[in-house]
């Protein structure tokens, strides 16, 4: 099975060859590194940009306004907080010309914590990204997921960011892409460029097909009638494991959605599965003052306030300045499966 | 409507017998030089018209380019326009009105923005005036946020550059939004080794940002100085004098256009109603005007006679004032149209196939 | 009485005499304007920066850092999105050097709506600033809290942004700041510029007190047991309009809560006010996909779900890529005076 | 510790009978140069050190300046250290080491901090390391955030002059890092007409981004050329020869102190180990290492010989062995830790008079 990375990278060599991508590009994107995730190896139209991560995000929207259909990276997203004006910008052209121009560009970036980034390479940008009208943004928890969404991504003819979770990059699933060989190391040789010198190794490409994950679909990862979990990215395979060992040792199913899409987010399943449960937990690492799952608490206030059972629970990162490199930091941060499943069994277990 | 490509003057040297204006060492057909000078005054009239909108409550807030106009209209009568990569593609600021007239905006269009209405082709009454944007003509929408349309100037020429041909990318902006870090990453962007790309960076400089002189903020002594440690070549002209401009904008154009490379014009300008309507928008009497100084160079020449020019202001008043009452009569932008034109239709797009609709349901 | 531009003029007169204040700058805020808004006329220490607003912050980081006190502007919030990173580093720069050093300094700039101001001068900013941990936000909706709001950031050792609503910059109190001639025609002669030449102009400044609204202390401006609303800024009045109508039309009576301090947020009052109504209403401006109100929201689930007695409602700002310049955008893109009095309306009446 | 002050040396006229070591036309007093090698030697070896923790799982990521030892030292002996305005302003990058050693630095802090530990006087097990903060020396935190530093200079240096005296404010960073805006904002807001300051803006050029060459993004000959425009006198040294960096750092610096006024330094370096344990903090052989070059002219001068080298080297090495030893021993933060110094106490704060002690309660 292929890493979350090497679904991306598939996924790129994908929208090169048949959906039109023109110019892969960022710091360090092209060879010989191919991305500091690996993310970018071997593919041909990847370039190494300056490091300006306005000239990045700039430059990609004068591609996509001059016809072609760039996929620009941000190394990290730690790295484009100087760039939200222009990600704005991008967000409301479409708007601000009256339907005049579309934009085509992919963002992708990784996102969130779990890389023992300290300060610098932890942040998660969802919250931030939500807020951006004109925007969609997607994140995905596992590599075929990440395959479709980004295919999807490359075709929306709108802006389009891809939030990659830092701690899952090299996390494999348990699905094949459509055309990846089922051996892992076949895969790898064909595609991971070698240790040492790279100037004369060219990948070769598994015969990929096209799998799109549609924008704004969320996916029912658990099935069950006690409580609803909604999570995304790092925090979905907790929730998972979690709901699991709920299953296992007290016989509590709960649904468990992955968003996948932040924005659109996929109102009609959450709704479904919160009228039918009337517990909800939310679970993300971003931090928690005016975090995006606070948005999604809103929408079930909003619509679903008689349906709820008990207190719905929400799980966020902790509102600090940043994540320190010692892991006593890191643990004390952001949710872990200890609180996921203290809060879950809470959940499910308080009288209605 | 004549645009580059008619020879004639392009390259300063007259055709024999044909009258021609002259400034400094480089002249001008003297058909050519009526039809700027006409351009600048039907610019100067809509922004005078736009103006008095803006006071009398027929719109809000007004921005434009009276006193940049002796630049602005020899730049778009100079663009190769169309669209998509195979034309200029221009990243303009809010005092690009002369460049659009010359391009073919109708003043209608021009106040059609002004005046809010739904009619308004470049935001459907979203934007303040001068704010173009036209597709067709590779005019990305103009933003408040000074000097971001640097950093998107690269990506333009990028493709221009592998599409082939000749098509160019032209960005303009003020002197004083020089100091955000946009203008050197344009720089960065457009002279990476092999990798060069056909921008055109315009400054117009009339010396001030608001109330701020650029002399107690900057310290280079041209602006463009800033190209040289990248190998951009570049020139000061005077936007005031549209013989020369014509002529500093040929240059730079024909550099990008075949060298594939940046090149910069800094243009003097002045600044006629000062900054904007939340300055009061009134008329300056100390900086030149670059309409009457063209027009004192024609009177002398003989190109034009005192009747003439009295007639080519009423004519563009009339039209300014006609385009303003056939715009108020238009109808406005309605509460359905919040949303609209947020998102292009995306078959891939399971709660938006068509376009924003509020929040997902 | 002082417009509330006035009373941050007259904070800042305040703050350069007593309170050391070192440098207020930024785009035209020294003479001859003194501020697009005025609000930096005639100070002794104020000065014109470069267009530069990374360097406008940056500045003021290396001020607070060498000991001095600085004041800084951004022209209008909007233009502040290129800086997230640096508002980001000037948050956990004592958490990120464990306590060693403070970086007293003012960050003020104008946010919200109401003025006409198109795409580009209608952002509301509250949201954005209150993801950014280390940092302490204000919003006065009244001249004199203005005052006192300006004075505690000012003295208060860590970075404060005052977000001052673009709306009512020139909106009167019915308060007297301490010192405030009663007069207002005395007060303009005194301390604001003439139109035209302004080379001589000197202000003569009132004899003004010192004067703090502690920052985390919301005001009570209504007080009544039906519903709790919860608002600051531009919304502000309209909450004390809608609240004061209510009671006259329909005899009910409302407590509404001036919140003032952004970050942080005075729990305590909101808290209590809840426990007492079981009804709340929030109200900003600010777009409504991961917004402030959403986090206050989720307090008021997290620890008062039980004290509810019907849906908690909220009133945001559409979420869309921008304010027309057309009054039918804005009008159908902010809450307005009959969607707050409705809302309300409902609030209070629906049977528990 | 001898710091700046001490006369010889400082203009490159040695006193005379006093052993000199000499690269081209400049010179040190042998005693400066025997100081500048055990310190650059130090460095090296507390940062291989680092590496190996690194590897060993003492330590997760490593960064540093195995490379740069050659200009990080001399500047290190020249900063006038201190605390407030009075003294040097520092806003580092991090591959400083040598000049935090250089400044008086043990190994033990500089260890403490890539070991994680809560005795870390940086970060307190926060920060990567080499991200230091010293507020007793006008070390602000160095931040990951490349170039920021950049655009914080001129605020200190701002206060520095207003301050009077010769404090000066410091700032390194990367070559590939200048392409952001903030290396431009540095240059202008240091050069505003009647408003310069006594900015040291120095760029350790290694020719390297990560993986991305300079050659490949940057058409300018060298980056000290950007300062041309605006007037800020500057120049590129060999970063490897510690003779010359000495020199012209006195050189920057007395500029900056006398003149007030910005000076730039480009000093071209070696990237020893890569970028960083991220790239797998490998020895590089193809590009020259300073101390290998120093140690060459020490023995050839007579200076010192092989033994002295040797033993420096093995006390240096035993240093950081028995650094690591320690600082392994200490105690970790942890959990009641995240929050702390988020907020220095208060007296108008309602909520947090102290410091943040999580959400408003
Ligand atoms: C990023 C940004 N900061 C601030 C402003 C507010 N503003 C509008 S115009 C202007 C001055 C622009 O001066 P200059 O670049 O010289 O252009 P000019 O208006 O003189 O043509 C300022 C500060 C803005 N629009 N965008
Ligand atoms: C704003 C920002 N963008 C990207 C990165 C990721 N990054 C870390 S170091 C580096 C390269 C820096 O190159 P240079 O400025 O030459 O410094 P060097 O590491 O070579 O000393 C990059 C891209 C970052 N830290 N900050
Ligand atoms: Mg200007
Ligand atoms: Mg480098």
């Amino acid at each position: 099975m292929a890493t979350l990375v090497q679904a991306v990278r598939m996924a790129l060599h994908y929208g090169e060859e048949y959906l039109g991508v023109t110019d892969i590009f960022g710091e360090d994107v092209g060879p010989p590194l191919g991305g500091v995730f690996t993310a970018t190896q071997g593919l041909k139209t990847a370039w190494n940009s300056p490091l300006d991560e306005r000239g990045i995000i700039g430059t990609a929207m004068g591609i996509a306004y001059a016809g072609g259909r760039p996929v620009a990276e941000f190394q990290f997203c730690d790295y484009s907080f100087n760039t939200i004006d222009l990600l704005k910008v991008a967000g409301n052209q479409r708007w601000s010309g009256a339907g005049q121009w579309e934009l085509p560009l992919v963002l992708m970036t990784p996102s969130g914590s779990g890389i023992r980034g300290s300060l610098y390479h932890s942040h998660s940008f969802e919250s931030w990204a939500s807020r951006l009208a004109g925007w969609k943004i997607v994140m995905p928890s596992n590599p075929l997921d990440a395959y479709g969404l980004m295919l999807s991504a490359i075709v929306d003819p709108n802006p389009v960011m891809v939030l990659l979770p830092k701690a899952l990059l090299r996390v494999r699933g348990d699905k094949l892409i459509p055309g990846e060989p089922a051996d892992e190391a076949t895969l790898k040789q064909m595609i991971d460029a070698p240790v040492g010198d790279r100037t004369n190794w060219k990948p070769r490409w598994p015969d990929l097909k096209e799998y799109f994950v549609p924008l704004g679909k969320a996916a029912l990862v658990r099935e069950g009638d006690s409580a609803t979990v909604i999570s995304y990215g790092r925090t979905l395979p907790l929730c998972v494991q979690a709901a699991d060992q709920l299953k296992q040792s007290e016989g509590i199913e709960c649904d468990v959605l992955d968003l996948r899409s932040i924005f659109p987010y996929d109102w009609k399943a959450i709704s479904a599965s919160v009228s039918k449960t009337g517990r909800v937990l939310i679970v993300n690492e971003d931090t928690e003052v005016t975090n995006f799952g606070e948005h999604l608490l809103r929408r079930i206030i909003d619509q679903h306030f008689y349906d709820l059972k008990v207190r719905p629970r929400i799980l966020l990162g902790k509102h600090v300045p940043g994540i320190g490199l010692n892991q006593n930091y890191e643990r004390n941060s952001v949710p872990q499966l200890p609180h996921i499943l203290s809060t879950l069994r809470e959940l499910t277990t308080e009288r209605a | 409507m004549p645009i580059r490509g008619q020879a004639s003057g392009n390259d300063g040297v007259a055709l024999l017998d044909a009258p021609v204006l002259t400034s400094g060492s480089e002249s001008l057909p003297a058909d050519r030089c009526r039809q700027i000078h006409r351009l600048m005054v039907r610019a100067r009239a809509m922004e005078e018209r736009m103006i008095k909108m803006s006071k009398s409550g027929e719109g809000y807030f007004w921005i434009g380019g009276p006193g940049e106009e002796g630049f602005s209209v020899p730049l778009g009568l100079q663009v190769k326009k169309g669209q998509g990569p195979a034309y200029d593609f221009l990243h303009l600021h809010y005092r690009n009105s002369g460049t659009l007239l010359a391009m073919g905006m109708t003043m209608l269009d021009g106040i059609r923005q002004m005046a809010m209405r739904r009619t308004d082709p470049h935001s459907m009454g979203r934007n303040f005036p001068g704010h173009y944007c036209r597709r067709e003509w590779n005019i990305v929408p103009v933003t408040s946020v000074i000097e971001i349309q640097y950093t998107m100037a690269p990506g333009t020429a990028i493709v221009q550059k592998r599409h082939g041909g000749d098509g160019i990318t032209i960005v303009t902006g003020g002197d004083a939004g020089t100091a955000e870090g946009d203008f050197a990453s344009c720089m960065i962007w457009s002279t990476r080794p092999g990798n060069e790309l056909p921008v055109l960076m315009i400054v117009m400089n009339n010396g001030w940002g608001i109330s701020t002189p650029a002399c107690t903020q900057h310290a280079e002594k041209h602006i463009i100085d800033r190209g040289k440690p990248f190998g951009i070549p570049g020139e000061v002209v005077d936007g005031n004098d549209p013989i020369a401009s014509w002529h500093a904008i040929h240059r730079g154009m024909t550099y990008c256009r075949q060298q594939r490379r940046p090149y910069m014009i800094e243009a003097m300008v002045s600044r006629l109603y000062g900054h904007s309507s939340s300055s009061g928008a009134l008329r300056v009497k100390d900086e030149p005007d670059c309409i009457e100084l063209f027009e004192q160079k024609l009177l002398a020449a003989g190109i034009m006679d005192e009747a003439e020019v009295h007639r080519i202001h009423a004519e563009a008043r009339a039209e300014a004032d006609e385009a303003a009452e056939q715009a108020l009569g238009e109808p406005e932008p309605t509460a359905e149209d919040v949303e609209r034109f947020t998102y292009a239709p995306s078959r891939v797009d399971a709660v938006y196939p068509e376009d924003y609709t509020g929040l997902p349901q």
